[in-house]
């Protein structure tokens, strides 16, 4: 296994680094998030089409570079470093990666290049009711009508939902689970915008009452639905670990010049002692997440395990590292200007997303062979 | 009006009655009138005879016993009363002038505060000065029989609406920094106040930027002593550890393990194993820190003054959020990140959002550790490298001082 | 309820804790742990007739002094802070308050007299085969004989059972659970000493091979079993809590003292705060266990949960104070010389003994009413 | 012997043949003769080209790339090795050799060490002098062309067997205490050393006290250069955190979460939820930092040097060892603390009482937290009251220094 990047992953980071820097700075974050859309769609198109980053997975037959999920997340590290509030996770993850699992070169060739070039968004609804990604029955149903199908139910949780130009659905069939594609005008489909603790991230509702849809591939796609959870949870890890090292470095360089009682806060064991620990954890995270990654390039029978190791433990770090940043800043830290909170709020929520610990935990005792279990 | 000879539980029911009678279906929060809310309510509980319960008679108090007012806290604790303009001023600048004021002060300001007239806020901390309250660079210069005060306040709670604060400023740069402060009364409607709103993490702004611009405070504007601020400061930070710390967790805030549980039979996750045990947990943790509050007030009942210990209620209090909020998340997995406009997912995510203020305002958990390692335990203070300097070579915040 | 001492308790700890100062100081605690028997008998016998501490709960007319389980915990937590190795625990605990509860006025008086006067120790067998003490089937069954009954099966973790002159087991009957009083000579029971991680306490493994045995009391004792397992989990509590404040100052004095890199190491934070939490779990535990006391004589209503209170929060709290105090001592602390690590072992079998935190736990998720469990 | 143009998949073949074939069976502690059989397998191991992996050839070595020691690792970690005697041989007084000694110092004694034919200890503490090592007292005065050296040292692993050892002594009083220490090679052997051995909390003695009366060393005994011991010093505490940090999880380890998954399988606990989520839990933790470790080795061999960041898997192999201890005890419930004479539960006792060494010994957890807080983080130091007094005039462990 591989758990370092090279000259060329290296690079990559550093040029994506330096284009968010320059176009994607807290300030332009904070007018995005604000905005309506809540996406900055302009700087989307611009990622894609220049840096080719939502096609880094995809094959170059279907518009992509086919680089590999190493680079996906070391693009997404950069992307949860910046707080990028762009359709990355629903269109060049869960949508790429649903669309190239299903073996249907017909629908790849249809929708990937759009998607890739940036010129369209695809959005992934798959979560169940409970907002788990897990065994539990999809909450759409799909039934064949003479000429194609419908779908029927409520889809939360789709990332970029409101956004996106294209909704691929995971949902129930009579022979299994089907993926559908739906256009966002469809009849009979309604998308309603929630509200999220975290204002970087638009989620949105998706309601179905007999709405026109298309099925794509063949077969069951309930494997396929896994292992889409399992390369999310790593791309998730990377914007994570993004994010921690981003909490920490920020809240290192203000212990350094913050003065209290006569001296720098960093000199203190409890602010210097909490950023050792914060850097640690963050040193473990990264680690877990380079591992993921090249499981997910190199060593497909370790991916479950990998996902779930990288899920279980980095959650919860990020939102310590996030809650710690807040803390050391102290009450500046807690205003609406500083930007710790966006970060907090990134952390609390991406550690709820994808099923979370108790997900994780489930997958990893299985694969430990623990006995017990729902 | 206040019973005599009444005994606790008579008290108790006396409350009891009371608070179902007059405050039922009242809200904190949220209106507009929230102020005018506070005034009506304060004003009733001080015609009720339920206002500074143990404050003195002679300057409107009740004059009894501090075990009541703890009868009062647990019976109002099921409630959500609108008195959240009054809390500075009840729980730490009306002790502060008991303790500390002239008669004069007393007289003027006691019995209006409690009777629900003023309102209150406590001017303390500047952007360079947080934990280190007493590197503080807000300035009064004698000017004639009173002062000019010059500076810039933050995390000022009320200030909106406050008619009175209690200000620390810097007397004297000359001698160590402890040593050249001194606490004030300045009046929030004087010429040269400017208060400017201030939004936290959660998207409110429960406190402002408080600014002065040649402020004029007259002479006997002065809570205790020219120049020994300082001590001023410890007494009334004192009230704020109790004061924070004794609160009890309220009925509605979402965080408390009663709503979790009931959030979690709501969802149907009470079955999940990390939700049983996470709960279970909590409402221990809660327990015990309520009990421990309770002892506390026991032995100061019993004439065992609580001391710093008001820190270990505020820390350990502050401790138990984070757990909640853990809790929280695995209680309510996704939906408490992503809620139908329609639902009521903003209050947890508030409550969430929110969480860091209480590890940080009134005195962060490690100033609270230090403080319990050193007053209770003694344990020795570190090298302190700005003891003996004179507070105009100091360097504070992220600026030079003076 | 009232949660602190009044002027006649205060008096009895200090009392207490001077007779062991005098009497029972570390170096003599070594001497005990390290004997074949394990327990100070004299030490016990004094303690037993000259103050007293094995009746506080006994009424008057079986010797004790009726005065109250505030009382003995104020004994327990002096018995815990000085670790004495005595039968308090078995004979003053669990013997006395399984023969008060049997309604067995004939049982109480044969034996509660010399058990008060510690001129007998009394030990009890009532852990299931798992070492839990909640609802599995009881490991020893009894028989009736015509003229008796005899018992067979193996009873774990049995407190003092090598030292105690009487022994009472919970056994399975055919008509529920009872308790019976065997001799240690009786013919049919092994008595084997177990090894154990925490020298301070010994405990015992009773085989019972058609053991005749004599029936205390009448109907099912499950009920007084289980609220036997509640007074001793109070009772474990005290000696935590005494144990928590003794590790707390021994930890505070010496960071006092020791000087590295030129000033006392309590004067660094990260000695600092930790003796402040430490200090804060203690004040917490200390409220916790003088309300289960107090539930203990005043509100037995509420003394289930309060006994699962004091468990689930104390048995953690002490072993974390303990590890702390090690730690904090530094190497020296490690030694076998220093008296840490017999406060560390200590605490950790106190946490694993009574069900630990498990059963706390289930017994809480009982009274909160929540949903599921086993 | 070492195969030229070996690659690495290659030699772990090799490896594991050679471990296969040599090293089951074999245990590492217990017996008596087990420095006997520590020196048998030494010589084994370099027999067979596996001593010194990456140690420089011309003194023994297999001058090889240090990933290949990785990969031998590995491959130990699922066997028990009774390689404990020369741990601090090979771990650390001889890759400080390879980096300070003198050819003559190198040709000396590296040779010997991979052999197995002498034992070294490591002389830095002492009862003043704990985390705070440059407080040392252990004076090494000038006498002709060599030394004479007196004091005490405390926690010396190995020195009841060790041939040599690498001692810290103070040589020069007057300058601050970090200046005026020499790293010496003394002869354990040699008249003037005694060693007693030094009970720990678990019983056992793994560690003595040694004492220096009057005890001779020659002037080519000086590692690196008069009064520049700390700098060796921290050379080797340096080899020492990589050491402990990145030696695997055994197999034998008790507290490891393989073997208490098949304890709780053994004891039928596997299926209560808090075992469960206590067996991932510690699993993940302890995988996540295996990869730390390899990804460390991975770019030390890339060209980035570990620096100070073998803090971090020490620090985080000492908190993987309290959350094992937890889980332990929730796997084995009383049963980790009563067992029947006949049982094995002794191995799990030693470990949970052997546990709080990991955090102690070879730097504290709040050592390690300070080096990557000011080494790794370029945080600022504390005020350091002792930078500048001479050592003479230094308080130090409970006593006065001098």
């Amino acid at each position: 296994m591989r758990l370092i990047l090279d000259d060329e992953q290296q690079q990559l980071s550093a040029t994506v680094h330096k284009v968010l820097a320059d176009h994607a700075p807290a300030t332009r974050v904070r007018e995005v998030m604000t905005s309506d859309v809540g996406e900055d769609t302009d700087l989307w198109r611009r990622l894609s089409s220049e840096l080719g980053v939502a096609g880094l997975v995809v094959p170059e037959r279907f518009g992509g570079s086919g680089a590999g999920h190493v680079e996906r997340c070391v693009v997404a590290e950069e992307l949860g470093a910046a707080l990028t509030p762009v359709p990355f996770f629903a269109s060049a993850v869960l949508a790429v990666d649903t669309l190239l699992g299903l073996g249907d070169d017909e629908a790849c060739a249809e929708f990937l290049p759009t998607v890739v070039s940036g010129e369209s968004v695809a959005a992934v609804a798959m979560a169940t009711a409970d907002g788990m990604w897990g065994a539990k029955p999809l909450p759409v149903q799909a039934e064949s009508t003479g000429d194609g199908w419908q779908l029927t139910g409520t889809a939360p949780y789709v990332l970029s939902g409101m956004l996106a130009d294209v909704l691929l659905v995971y949902a129930r069939t009579p022979d299994g689970t089907g993926v559908f594609a739906v256009r966002p005008d469809a009849s009979g489909m309604t998308r309603v915008a929630a509200r999220t603790l975290d204002p970087t991230r638009r989620i949105a509702r998706l309601d179905f009452a007999a709405a026109p849809a298309r099925r794509l591939g063949t077969g069951d796609a309930g494997e396929l639905r896994r292992s889409v959870g399992e390369l999310a949870a790593i791309a998730l890890a990377a914007e994570q670990v993004g994010g921690m090292r981003r909490v920490l470095d920020m809240t290192v360089d203000y212990a350094k010049v913050r003065v209290q009682f006569g001296r720098a806060i960093g000199s203190y064991q409890a602010v210097k002692h909490t950023c050792a620990d914060m850097y640690s954890d963050t040193e473990q995270a990264i680690s877990a997440l380079r591992y993921a990654a090249w499981a997910a390039d190199h060593d497909r029978d370790a991916l479950p395990g990998a996902a779930a190791l990288a899920q279980l433990y980095i959650g919860p770090s990020y939102f310590r590292a996030a809650a710690n940043a807040v803390q050391l800043h102290g009450g500046i830290g807690y205003t609406w200007e500083h930007d710790a909170h966006l970060y907090y709020k990134r952390a609390k929520s991406s550690e709820l997303l994808f099923g979370g610990a108790r997900q994780a935990r489930e997958r990893l005792a299985g694969l430990l062979d623990l006995p017990g279990g729902s | 009006m206040a019973a005599a000879g009444e005994s606790a539980e008579q008290f108790r029911a006396r409350v009891r009655a009371w608070l179902a009678a007059q405050a039922t279906g009242l809200t904190g929060s949220g209106s507009d009138d929230v102020v005018e809310q506070a005034k009506r309510f304060q004003a009733a509980l001080y015609d009720a005879g339920f206002a500074g319960i143990s404050w003195p008679a002679e300057y409107g108090g009740q004059g009894k016993d501090a075990t009541l007012q703890q009868v009062f806290n647990e019976e109002a604790s099921g409630y959500e009363l609108p008195t959240s303009p009054f809390m500075i001023g009840m729980g730490m600048c009306g002790p502060t002038l008991v303790d500390l004021g002239t008669p004069e002060q007393k007289t003027r300001h006691l019995r209006p505060l409690l009777r629900g007239e003023e309102i209150w806020c406590q001017l303390f901390s500047e952007p360079g000065a947080g934990s280190d309250v007493a590197s503080l660079q807000t300035k009064a210069v004698a000017d004639g029989d009173g002062w000019l005060l010059n500076g810039q306040k933050v995390w000022t709670s009320n200030a909106q609406w406050a008619d009175f604060g209690a200000v620390l400023a810097r007397t004297n740069t000359d001698v160590p920094k402890h040593k050249g402060i001194t606490m004030f009364i300045v009046d929030m409607r004087a010429p040269g106040v400017e208060v400017r709103p201030l939004r936290d993490m959660t998207g409110k702004s429960p406190f402002n930027e408080v600014y002065f611009d040649d402020v004029r405070l007259p002479g006997n504007a002065v809570i205790g002593a020219v120049d020994a601020g300082w001590q001023a400061a410890v007494t009334m930070l004192g009230h704020e550890r109790v004061s924070i710390g004794s609160s009890a967790r309220r009925r509605y805030d979402p965080l408390a393990s009663q709503n979790l549980v009931e959030l979690a039979a709501e969802l149907d996750t009470g079955t999940e194993p990390d939700v049983r045990a996470g709960l279970v947990d909590l409402y221990a943790a809660e327990r015990v820190l309520s009990l421990f509050n309770t002892r506390l007030q026991q032995e100061a009942d019993a004439g065992k003054a609580p001391g710093a210990r008001g820190s270990v209620s505020k820390l350990a209090g502050a401790l138990l959020l984070w757990r909640a909020v853990e809790v929280a998340g695995s209680v309510a997995g996704p939906r408490a990140i992503a809620w139908d406009p329609e639902d009521e997912g903003d209050q947890l995510a508030v409550a969430i959002n929110g969480t860091p203020a209480s590890s940080i305002a009134g005195g962060t958990n490690q100033i609270q550790r230090g403080i319990i390692g050193e007053r209770i335990l003694g344990l020795p203070k570190e090298p302190q490298v700005d003891r003996d300097v004179p507070f105009r070579e100091l360097r504070v915040g992220t600026q030079t001082s003076g």
